[in-house]
């Protein structure tokens, strides 16, 4: 381990330099009509970069691409080149948590491994950030999840006004950063404490056991009540750092078409449509029931830890404010009310 | 289209079977010549064209369009031409709005005995679109590998 | 097996009484005079009062009826001789040789371009000139060439022949010889139609001196746009633009000097239809239209009058033409008028159209007296009112301008309806006729199905002899079609029309099992079926063949640029094939109807729809709300003609009553509607007491006729002396007209012409001056005044007008700003108007006040309307389906119309109407089936939401949503293929089976697949 | 609008009492999340919960589409002025039936906070309700709300809106809320979602984007009432709004027509006169 301290002129420096042996993605302003949105992009500029909030979108975009010919498609990004291994700077917690999630589909599971999200892993480095605020609708604490740092990134950044802490936890790193000014670990692990004390504590609590029992919650009669309201959008799952369902179609005439890996959503009415028309998620209910259990049942059952981080992005996005808080507490009361048996849980 | 440097726009062109379609069979057999830039799709009615198909014109890479029917009250369905009239001057607003030339969009009405009119409508479609020139896709990315490298050097 | 029909004249009569009575399974002899069908509206360019493209609607009608399988066409024929009697004439037929092999003949037009000889062209009037080979007009059917005899100089000096060299399919033949017939037939129908009024009648009109006077018929082909100026409207002398434009109504018609002192209907109305299409025309263009009467009677006709007036720089002049001379500078023609005050006035023409009227044909007149047909004194068939179809020769029939000027719609009307008497004598249906039927129809069952198997297209280009090859790199095409996805074949054929050309496409679809097939040759507007049945014979279903045109719209037309011809011919079949691969079998269903008639209303129109239903064979409900038969007819004295109308209507009534095939429902009301063609349900409820009766037919006849307009106005209500026509007729009938009276006034238009009822009603002219006529004969002291507007005594009923003004009849004019008023005073009425001549305020007393009442819409056309799904004009009339080709026709199958429920007219047009109605009923009733279209609209109940747009547009009514399933339905039966349904269907829920969005989407994607490499797609990123 | 306050109350009590006497089986209409202050559509089916609904300027959603999930039901709906004619839309289409619905009709709408289309929405009272509440707005009043707008697209050249609309959709992700937003998009299958025939690729690329768009824009012709939902709902901020409002103001200037003006109105592409507008044809 290594613990760097450096100013910002001296971060810019770095980051001029780091910017041409990689290609460094990180939250940016973006345009969006009216607003803007921060979002992670491949970018020249340090200045560019926005540490200070979380990021309105996750650096999905980057380690998973939304439309993908089983290549590299960054939109023909300009600051992005094929033969260059990317960093991703800026990433919380809760985000590096997601890209574990994927890490554990993608390629720690023996079944299969995806080649094309391997290939583009094995040339990312993740420089985490530490979180400073919690913002209205996170609420990765409240899921066990560290907020100030996490262990899954390699190099991980705490920024002190104008100062940046650079923990470097692997070894294979240490080359990129060797020049920089030495930092001091207490004085590190007081920010940390500040940090962890200023952090308030979420008003949102949970008590659901995890695995969320399969069968039980399953059946339960909740699901419907509670996507009344649901559009059926699929905002939420484009949105989710952990949402990873994906499909493949070929496009193109004959003999010039081109395979694509695209983002699908469990949303989508669309999404698990039989050849013979039959659906046996025929209602927005069974989706979103689908999309819970996924995150809190499935994955944990098969992995390891939730496929929910807490990054509150479903419920900004969501054009009707469905809160996947109130769906966790919905089912935190079910299972009190219900669920006093056991036997559900396996 | 390679005998000649000058732009040969591809124009999709809709004709309603009893009218205008007639009409182009009366311009081949009164021999008037016009331009062949136009690929034409018979239809029994200019009713039957949902707006989508001529979107899907423009986003497959036509560089214009060329609608024609019955004239009004000359519908062979009795007002199938009428419908299609509002689809399109709604269209026509949307497309124009859209970034759209208004050169590319060519609707009218052409008989069955207007042979010579419809030859003149397809030279006068065929001139707009020229002066406009090639569409460039929604995406202004082009369509054929010259206008990407138009685009590139440009860039 | 039903004996045949001769049918004479190919114009728009003969056509719809060919095409009636073919719809009826009889078969018919079509015999035109001259080289191609269409007639004189073949050379009208648009039509009045709805602008109507004359050719957009004729050339359908014409291509049904000369394709018929029950009508045989005998073009540049005639007829020589008729012999026999109704039900067993021998007609002689002669066919005059046309020098050209009708069947080789592709009507490719190459001779044409290499004939040396230029003569004038008679189908444009004279105006333009065409070769001594020529095709009678652009779109001939049949479309062939015929060798003008007069000219041809190898016919004439032996000399030439290159018309002969140029066709390798050897068509020409110089040693074709008139050929006779002898057809055996039950019935003849005289369509004869008419001639325009030539130069010697209209002589004193400057039209044999000036170049610039012209006759309304050729300005028709200078309006139209294939017309020989392409629709510019010049002036002969020098071919510039026509500013100032006079039309000179009735030249030749109401003139005593001449044979021609009837009025020839039409005129009018042509000349304000064509004032109004000039001015679409030439913006900046002055158009006096020089007359005396505006007769607008017809149904819509008011208006369109009222629309010609208001439009800025079209003139009505009520003037008589004094003088016309040429100003020799200029060239421009000066007419001098003298208007009813006696005003003369001197204008300046760039161009005058004679408004010429309509006669006989000399030849077809003689050929009638001929074959002791009466003719009237103008030489006319000999009609009456009561028989207005029947000629005097029993089992020979006439309809259309031969009965008497008349327009197209009534031409129609009488066409179906004379088609109905023919088919009586004609009609034996027959049990073996029924089963020869069945058994052709039932192979189309046997296709095999290939929708599920693997594509394999076939693609045969046809060369068209030179035609298409000439220009086209035919073996190019076939060479690259070879390539496309799943062409199985592909072949260049030299004439693939011919039956080798057929022929060939069988073989090879048995092969090599080929599934689709791709004609890339002419037009699928006249080949698709011969086509659809090479494909047919072999087993595969029709309409899996695609055809695509890149002769007639292809090498025809870019017959310099071969290279692009061949790219365009190219991308054309790489459509179809891409429309091929997707294209479904399609069959045309059978259905069961019953074979039972409804006709509402129980008067003259009614009951003769009625009775010819019934006498044909057909059981017929006859539905009356009232306890008698005979609606308004009850209340008239005398037919135009003074035929007693009270013994006809005894009579029919007397048939109807006893009719075995007849059910006659008096003081019925119809609660319920319910069905479709072939399949209708009524529930009628006794308005006397509780009796219901539940019937079924398959077709409905709506004669619910119309009333007398109640009005107040002119004291109507006030005084017993004021009275309607009708009343008066009543009177009369009753000897009432005593001696207490000696001065009657009549007021025409009362309630007519007005604001809120926009149209004329057409009777009131005609039955005031028989009126008028009927008492001066019987009283020639009583002075009687008729007070008009527009006298529109139409057709031969200007005699009767002319007669009342002999016999002493005042007609005084009045303008609708300054009507007549009606005042009473001790029980005395008096009337004041202005006189127009004097232009002078009188005042005087009358002893009767007659008033022509208009004719308005019965109050129950609303709720049967909706009843019945069929729709009402802006005067709530029924509107009919069409209003020159389908005039007793509804949109909705099924549903006819006659009488005045349609709109106002005369004992005999009623009659004609109602012969139209039933033989239009008869059409449906007397197939064995119904066949519904092969490409109908068809709902995929997955996708659809039942939002009902689909319904909203279908102007067949095919469409309706089943609220229970919450899905779109469509009767196939209704369904005309427009597609209307599928472009407004939001969920795509709705296809057009032969026209699917997959298959134009699939036809777009191979017409710019060149134009598909999207460089973002495949240039700059590594595909990995 | 002055008094939110008292409006949610009055809102409540009609609420209370059609749930009370049992006149509908619920209430649709906003309240408050649990967890945050966001509005959100809430669905009453107590009297006792009644209290929760509110309105006031943040009411941004479109209820009316909810209707499609209660056929047969009865329900009431709080319905600001646009969605009352997207009621009557779907009247008009058979969609759902008034005598299963009753109507909470707000008067006076003030606009909805950060919805553009309320900038130029002059229809500010419910066109059909059963109770209404608040202050019905005058014509006056209206005009003075929407004084000053202009569409600064159609202010453009071609070549400027071309490039406009490449920019905006160029971030469209086809997420679908826009669609899933809009009380029009009522198909059992959206054409995009359609493979028979395949109208768009299922990759996002621009020239498929904006080739959504349009299509969505001659569907939302004659039937969107700019409400607006589509634009508040888009989590990419694109001026999704800009052709729907398109055909709205093209429908009005050309045809005279306003779409959900009445429960018996047709569609604008579902009729026609015979002297309809030629605007844009060849001559």
């Amino acid at each position: 381990m290594m613990i760097k301290k450096i100013s910002k002129e001296r971060f810019k420096k770095l980051f001029d330099e780091l910017k041409e042996e990689y290609n460094i993605a990180a939250p940016i302003l973006k345009d969006k009509g009216k607003e803007k949105i921060l979002e992670y992009d491949f970018i020249n500029d340090f200045d560019q970069i926005v540490w200070d909030r979380q990021p309105d979108s996750s650096p999905k975009n980057i380690i998973f691409p939304q439309n993908s010919m089983l290549g590299n498609d960054y939109k023909g990004s300009k600051y992005y080149d094929d033969n260059l291994s990317t960093i991703i700077m800026g990433v919380r917690s809760c985000d590096i948590e997601a890209v574990k999630v994927f890490d554990q589909v993608f390629i720690e599971d023996d079944s299969y491994i995806d080649d094309s999200y391997k290939n583009r892993r094995d040339k990312t480095i993740i420089m985490g950030i530490s979180c400073a605020e919690r913002e209205d609708s996170c609420f990765c604490d409240s899921l066990g999840l560290d907020p100030i740092e996490s262990d899954y990134a390699p190099v991980y950044i705490f920024k002190d006004e104008d100062e940046f802490f650079i923990k470097i936890k692997d070894e294979k790193y240490e080359d990129l950063f060797e020049d920089l000014p030495k930092g001091d670990q207490a004085q590190l692990k007081a920010l940390k404490k500040q940090r962890k004390e200023e952090f308030n504590e979420s008003s949102f609590s949970l008590d659901i056991p995890t695995p969320l029992p399969e069968k039980e919650m399953f059946e339960a009669d909740i699901w419907e009540e509670m996507t009344e309201k649901c559009l059926g959008c699929g905002v939420c799952t484009y949105y989710c750092p952990t949402c990873y369902c994906f499909n493949f179609f070929w496009e193109g005439e004959d003999g010039e078409s081109t395979k694509y890996k695209s983002w699908d959503s469990c949303m989508f009415s669309s999404y698990s449509v039989h050849a013979s028309g039959h659906n046996p998620r025929d209602s927005k209910g069974k989706r979103y029931r689908n999309r819970i259990m996924h995150k809190f049942s499935y994955h944990p059952l098969n992995y390891e830890g939730l496929a929910c981080v807490g990054c509150g992005r479903c419920i900004d996005r969501c054009p009707v404010n469905l809160d996947i808080r109130e769906a966790l507490k919905m089912t935190e009361e079910y299972l009190l009310e219900e669920g006093g048996d056991e036997s559900g849980k396996d | 289209m390679a005998d000649s440097n000058e732009f040969e726009p591809k124009i999709a062109a809709f004709l309603c079977t009893w009218c205008s379609y007639a009409a182009a069979d009366l311009a081949g057999s009164s021999r008037t010549q016009y331009p062949p830039n136009i690929r034409v799709m018979r239809v029994p009615c200019t009713g039957r064209l949902d707006p989508f198909l001529i979107i899907k014109a423009f986003n497959m890479g036509a560089d214009g369009i060329l609608i024609s029917g019955c004239h009004p009250g000359d519908c062979h369905y009795l007002d199938g031409n009428l419908y299609a009239r509002r689809r399109f001057v709604m269209l026509n607003e949307l497309m124009q709005y859209a970034g759209v030339e208004e050169e590319r969009l060519n609707f009218t009405w052409c008989s069955a005995s207007e042979g010579k009119r419809f030859a003149g409508v397809v030279k006068k479609a065929v001139d707009r679109v020229k002066t406009v020139g090639p569409w460039m896709g929604f995406d202004g990315q082009g369509f054929s590998k010259e206008e990407g490298d138009l685009i590139n050097e440009q860039l | 097996m039903a004996k045949p029909v001769l049918v004479l004249g190919g114009g728009i009569a003969g056509i719809q009484a060919a095409t009636d009575l073919a719809e009826m399974g009889i078969p018919v002899y079509l015999v035109e005079k001259k080289p191609a069908l269409g007639g004189k509206m073949a050379q009208l360019d648009k039509t009045f009062p709805t602008n109507d493209c004359s050719t957009c609607i004729l050339a359908p009608k014409i291509s049904d009826c000369y394709n018929h399988e029950n009508v045989t066409t005998f073009t540049y024929s005639e007829l020589e001789n008729l012999r026999g009697t109704a039900g067993n004439f021998t007609a002689t037929i002669k066919e005059k040789p046309r020098y050209v092999d009708v069947d080789l003949c592709t009507g490719c037009s190459e001779c044409i371009e290499n004939c040396p000889v230029t003569v004038e062209d008679k189908f444009n009037e004279g105006i333009d000139q065409r070769k001594a080979v020529y095709k009678y007009q652009d779109q001939a059917v049949p479309n062939v060439v015929t060798i003008d005899p007069e000219h041809c100089l190898m016919l004439n000096k032996g000399v030439c022949g290159l018309c002969a060299k140029t066709c390798d399919k050897g068509a020409i033949n110089y040693e074709q010889t008139a050929q006779t017939k002898d057809l055996e037939v039950a019935s003849v129908i005289f369509a004869a139609g008419y001639d325009a009024f030539d130069g010697n009648i209209v002589s004193e009109y400057g039209y044999l001196n000036y170049e610039n006077v012209i006759t309304s018929l050729e300005y028709e082909r200078f309006l139209s746009a294939s017309g020989p100026t392409g629709g510019h409207v010049v002036r002969p002398s020098d071919g510039e633009e026509a500013k100032k434009i006079a039309f000179l109504q009735c030249a030749g018609s109401r003139d005593l000097r001449s044979d021609t002192s009837y009025c020839s209907s039409v005129c009018c109305m042509y000349s304000i239809k064509q004032s109004i299409i000039t001015k679409e025309h030439l913006k900046e263009a002055d158009l006096d239209l020089y007359y005396m009467d505006i007769r607008a009677y017809g149904k819509g006709f008011e208006r369109y009058y009222n629309m010609a007036q208001d439009t800025d720089g079209i003139n009505f002049k009520r003037s008589r033409i004094a003088e016309i001379d040429k100003d020799k500078d200029t060239d421009q023609i000066e007419i001098k008028s003298v208007t009813q005050k006696g005003d003369i006035n001197t204008d300046k023409y760039d161009l005058v159209i004679l408004s010429v009227g309509l006669k006989p044909n000399e030849e077809v007149s003689q050929m009638m007296k001929k074959l002791k047909i009466r003719v009237n004194k103008f030489g006319f068939a000999a009609v009456d009112e009561i028989n207005p179809l029947k000629t005097s020769r029993d089992g020979v029939y006439a309809c259309g301008v031969i009965t008497g000027p008349k327009d197209i719609p009534e031409s129609v009307i009488q066409a179906s309806g004379s088609a109905i008497s023919a088919a009586q004598d004609a009609y034996q249906r027959q049990q073996n006729e029924q089963n020869e039927n069945k058994e052709t129809e039932e192979q189309k069952d046997e296709f095999k199905f290939v929708d599920n198997e693997r594509d394999k297209i076939g693609v045969f280009v046809c060369d068209c002899g030179t035609n298409i090859a000439g220009v086209v790199d035919v073996p190019e095409v076939v060479e690259r079609a070879k390539d496309l996805p799943f062409v199985e074949h592909s072949e260049e054929v030299r004439y693939l029309c011919s039956s080798d050309g057929q022929d060939l496409i069988g073989q090879r679809i048995k092969e090599k099992d080929l599934n689709r097939i791709v004609v890339a040759s002419c037009t699928p507007r006249t080949h698709e079926p011969l086509f659809q049945k090479a494909v047919a014979r072999a087993g595969l279903n029709p309409y899996l063949m695609i055809m695509t045109n890149i002769r007639d719209q292809d090498s025809w037309v870019h017959r310099d640029e071969e290279k692009k011809a061949t790219e365009k011919a190219y991308d054309l079949v790489s459509a179809a094939a891409a429309k091929a691969k997707k294209a479904h079998s399609l069959n045309r269903e059978k259905l069961e109807k019953i074979d039972n008639a409804f006709v509402i209303g129980g008067g003259v129109a009614g009951m003769t729809s009625a009775l010819e239903l019934a006498d044909l064979g057909f059981k017929t409900y006859l539905i009356e709300k009232e306890s008698v038969l005979g609606g308004n007819a009850n209340n008239l004295l005398l037919t135009n003609d003074g035929q007693p109308v009270k013994n006809f209507l005894e009579k029919i009534k007397d048939r109807v009553n006893n009719h075995p095939n007849l059910e006659l429902y008096k003081n019925y009301n119809i609660e319920e509607i319910e069905g479709y063609v072939g399949n209708y349900k009524f529930n009628l409820q006794s308005n006397q007491n509780d009796s219901q009766e539940e019937l079924e037919g398959g077709v409905i006849i709506v004669a619910t006729g119309a009333n007398e307009l109640k009005t107040d106005e002119y004291l109507a209500e006030e005084s017993e002396r004021v009275i309607s026509q009708l009343d008066l007729e009543e009177m009369m009938k009753d000897n009432k007209l005593g001696d207490n009276i000696d001065k009657i006034s009549m007021i025409q238009c009362v309630g007519s012409r007005e604001e809120g009822r926009e149209y004329c009603s057409r009777v009131c002219c005609t039955q005031a001056v028989n009126n008028a006529i009927f008492i001066k004969e019987r009283f020639p002291d009583i002075d009687i005044k008729v007070f008009y507007r527009e006298m529109r005594t139409y057709g031969f009923y200007e005699d009767k007008y002319r007669k009342a003004r002999q016999l002493g009849v005042n007609f005084i004019r009045y303008e609708v700003e300054n009507k007549p008023v009606v005042t009473r005073e001790d029980n005395k009425l008096a009337i004041s108007y202005n006189e127009p001549i004097t232009d002078k305020e009188i005042k005087e007393e009358t002893d009767l006040l007659v008033l022509a009442k208009a004719i308005t819409p019965a109050e129950s056309n609303k709720e049967l309307s909706m009843a019945l799904k069929v729709p009402l004009n802006e005067d709530e009339f029924f509107l009919e389906a069409h209003v020159k080709l389908r005039p007793v026709d509804f949109a909705t199958d099924g549903v006819f119309l006659t009488g005045l429920a349609h709109g106002p007219k005369n004992l005999n047009e009623s009659i004609a109407q109602s012969k139209a109605a039933a033989s239009r009923a008869a059409s449906v009733l007397a197939k064995d089936y119904l066949l519904t279209e092969a490409m109908v609209s068809t709902v995929d109940e997955n996708l659809c939401s039942a939002c009902g747009a689909c319904e909203d547009v279908c102007a067949f009514k095919a469409i309706e949503v089943n609220h229970d399933k919450g899905v779109a339905e469509v009767n196939t039966v209704l369904c005309k293929g427009c597609g209307n349904c599928a472009a407004v269907c939001r969920s795509h829920a709705i296809e057009l089976q032969g026209f699917t969005n997959e298959q134009l989407l699939d036809e777009m994607t191979a017409l710019f697949s060149d134009r598909k490499s999207n460089i973002k797609q495949m240039g700059g990123i590594d595909n990995g | 609008m002055s008094n939110y306050d008292s409006i949610s109350q009055e809102i409540s009590e009609i609420a209370k009492k059609l749930l009370k006497e049992s006149k509908v089986d619920k209430v649709i209409g906003f309240g408050l999340g649990r967890f945050t202050k966001e509005i959100t559509p809430i669905f009453i089916k107590k009297a006792e919960d009644a209290d929760r609904l509110i309105f006031n300027k943040n009411c941004e959603m479109s209820l009316t589409k909810y209707l499609l999930n209660y056929k047969g039901e009865k329900v009431a709906i709080v319905a600001k002025p646009c969605d009352s004619r997207a009621i009557n839309a779907y009247l008009s289409e058979d969609l759902i039936k008034r005598e299963d619905l009753v109507i909470i009709g707000i008067n006076g709408c003030p606009g909805i906070e950060g919805n553009t289309a309320c900038e130029e929405c002059n229809i500010r009272n419910a066109v059909i309700c059963d109770y209404s509440v608040g202050q019905e707005m005058s014509e006056e009043e209206i005009q003075a709300e929407i004084e000053g707008f202009e569409d600064e697209i159609d202010k453009m050249n071609q070549a400027e809106r071309l490039a406009y609309f490449q920019n905006e959709f160029e971030r469209c992700t086809r997420c679908y809320a826009c669609r899933e937003a809009c009380y029009v998009c009522n198909c059992e299958q959206c054409f995009t979602d359609s493979n028979k025939p395949k109208w768009l690729g299922e990759s996002v690329k621009l020239n498929d984007n904006f080739t959504y768009h349009l299509m969505r824009g001659i569907h939302m012709a004659g039937r969107c009432v700019n409400c607006g939902a589509c634009e508040m709902a888009c989590p990419e901020g694109i001026d999704v709004r800009a052709f729907a409002a398109k055909m709205c103001s093209a429908a009005e200037e050309i045809f005279d027509y306003k779409s959900g003006m009445d429960p018996e109105q047709k569609t604008l592409l579902s009729e026609y006169k015979v002297d309809d507008s030629e605007k844009g044809f060849m001559e």
